[in-house]
């Protein structure tokens, strides 16, 4: 039921919310996170975001989630879309968007979307500083506590 | 002998060289465990990947898998960092 | 610094989210509800739904959220839009958009403003059914337990 | 006396049959509390309006008040239902 997509190209936020509620009046709210390229990283200013996923596993992996999200709450749709390749500041990164007919479940799940990819699927991310150099971006011991927050 | 193919992201597949290689594994590396102990003696840059563990991550057959997981023949078997997505 | 705005026309989501973000990559992290028209109330089928508003209080009265929002997370900017008048099931009642350097503060802030909204600003609705007869809508214990969290 | 003016929302409106209406206001009348007691004389909408407080809401001069809030001269006086949007 979810849509899920890996893809290097920007998705359209507006297009994504009327393709999830297109033909339907049952939905009550939708919770939506986006996340995009800060042009800072640990004070210092980067000039370039590289994602590099594993293909082969990171659609499934992306399923799993939905559908751990579609077992917990009541979910009328979602879609989860994650960019790959190389970024630059400003801009998308990924969209997790969660349609229910209450509130609370839309954002609830909303919420454990983005704290589940960001710890369960396989991306990496690589930072390009302007002097050149760049630097994989380590795991965050937060992002590991708020995703066992849902465990 | 069991065939398997091996797939290294991010740092893991900077410090390796390689992104993917097929090998042939000894009867005795039975866990993912064992095999990380084998690969540490194929090159400098194998052993520098995976010099420590503690932030190292598996996947076997696109799914999550730990030291004890177990291999078998044909498996695609994935090291990488910690993921660092969304 | 927040957009507020009481409208009886449709918001144009992608608009919105592009609105907040032109011209800028501090942003990590934008959270959003929207909330819809249910085709439902309690199992009840519903024709249409009005909404009511104080308009000398309303826009002051969600100013005051955003305010206390902003307060609350580190915000770089934040956007409520709320419809008045008579909306059709599956139509858009409300958005709401927060956008931090940070994703919880993002999604936090989110569900406190929806929360806040649906209990400090005076918006009210009347559902009509298809047999003619309408009815005020009740408020509702959750929605008060909801927005008594961030108190 | 002192003149106000008072708004009803939604249900209230349409029981008390007007929206606004300005009025002047007895000097006894001191408090929100004693203006809805007051109020409740004047109608038989504006009885069945102000029948019970559980769930009547006031706004005085657009911010939430309570039943010991002051009346001033010239103040804009508010009462609704609790609030339903969002």
């Amino acid at each position: 039921m979810a849509n899920i997509r890996v893809q290097t190209a920007d998705f359209d936020i507006g297009a994504e919310f009327a393709a999830l509620c297109v033909g339907r009046a049952d939905i009550g709210g939708l919770g939506c996170f986006v996340g995009t390229v800060r042009d800072t990283a640990k004070g210092r200013k980067i000039s370039a975001m590289t994602l590099e996923h594993y293909p082969a596993m990171t659609e499934a992996a992306m399923g799993r989630i939905a559908v751990a999200a579609e077992q917990r709450w009541e979910l009328l749709g979602c879609t989860l879309i994650h960019r790959v390749g190389r970024l630059l500041p400003g801009e998308n990164i990924v969209l997790v968007l969660a349609a229910s007919p209450h509130r609370q479940a839309a954002l609830d799940a909303t919420g454990f979307l983005i704290d589940w990819l960001k710890t369960r699927a396989p991306f990496w991310k690589k930072e390009s500083f302007p002097d050149g150099t760049e630097e994989w971006v380590s795991a965050n011991d937060a992002d590991e506590a708020a995703a066992s927050r849902w465990a | 002998m069991r065939n398997v193919k091996l797939l290294y992201f991010a740092w893991l597949r900077e410090r390796i060289g390689v992104a993917e290689e097929d090998l042939a594994v000894p009867d005795g590396v039975i866990t993912i465990a064992d095999l990380i102990a084998w690969l540490r003696l194929r090159s400098a840059g194998h052993l520098a990947a995976f010099a420590t563990t503690t932030s190292l991550r598996c996947a076997v057959n696109q799914d999550f898998a730990t030291p004890e997981t177990l291999i078998a023949t044909g498996d695609e078997i994935a090291f990488f960092p910690p993921v660092t997505g969304g």
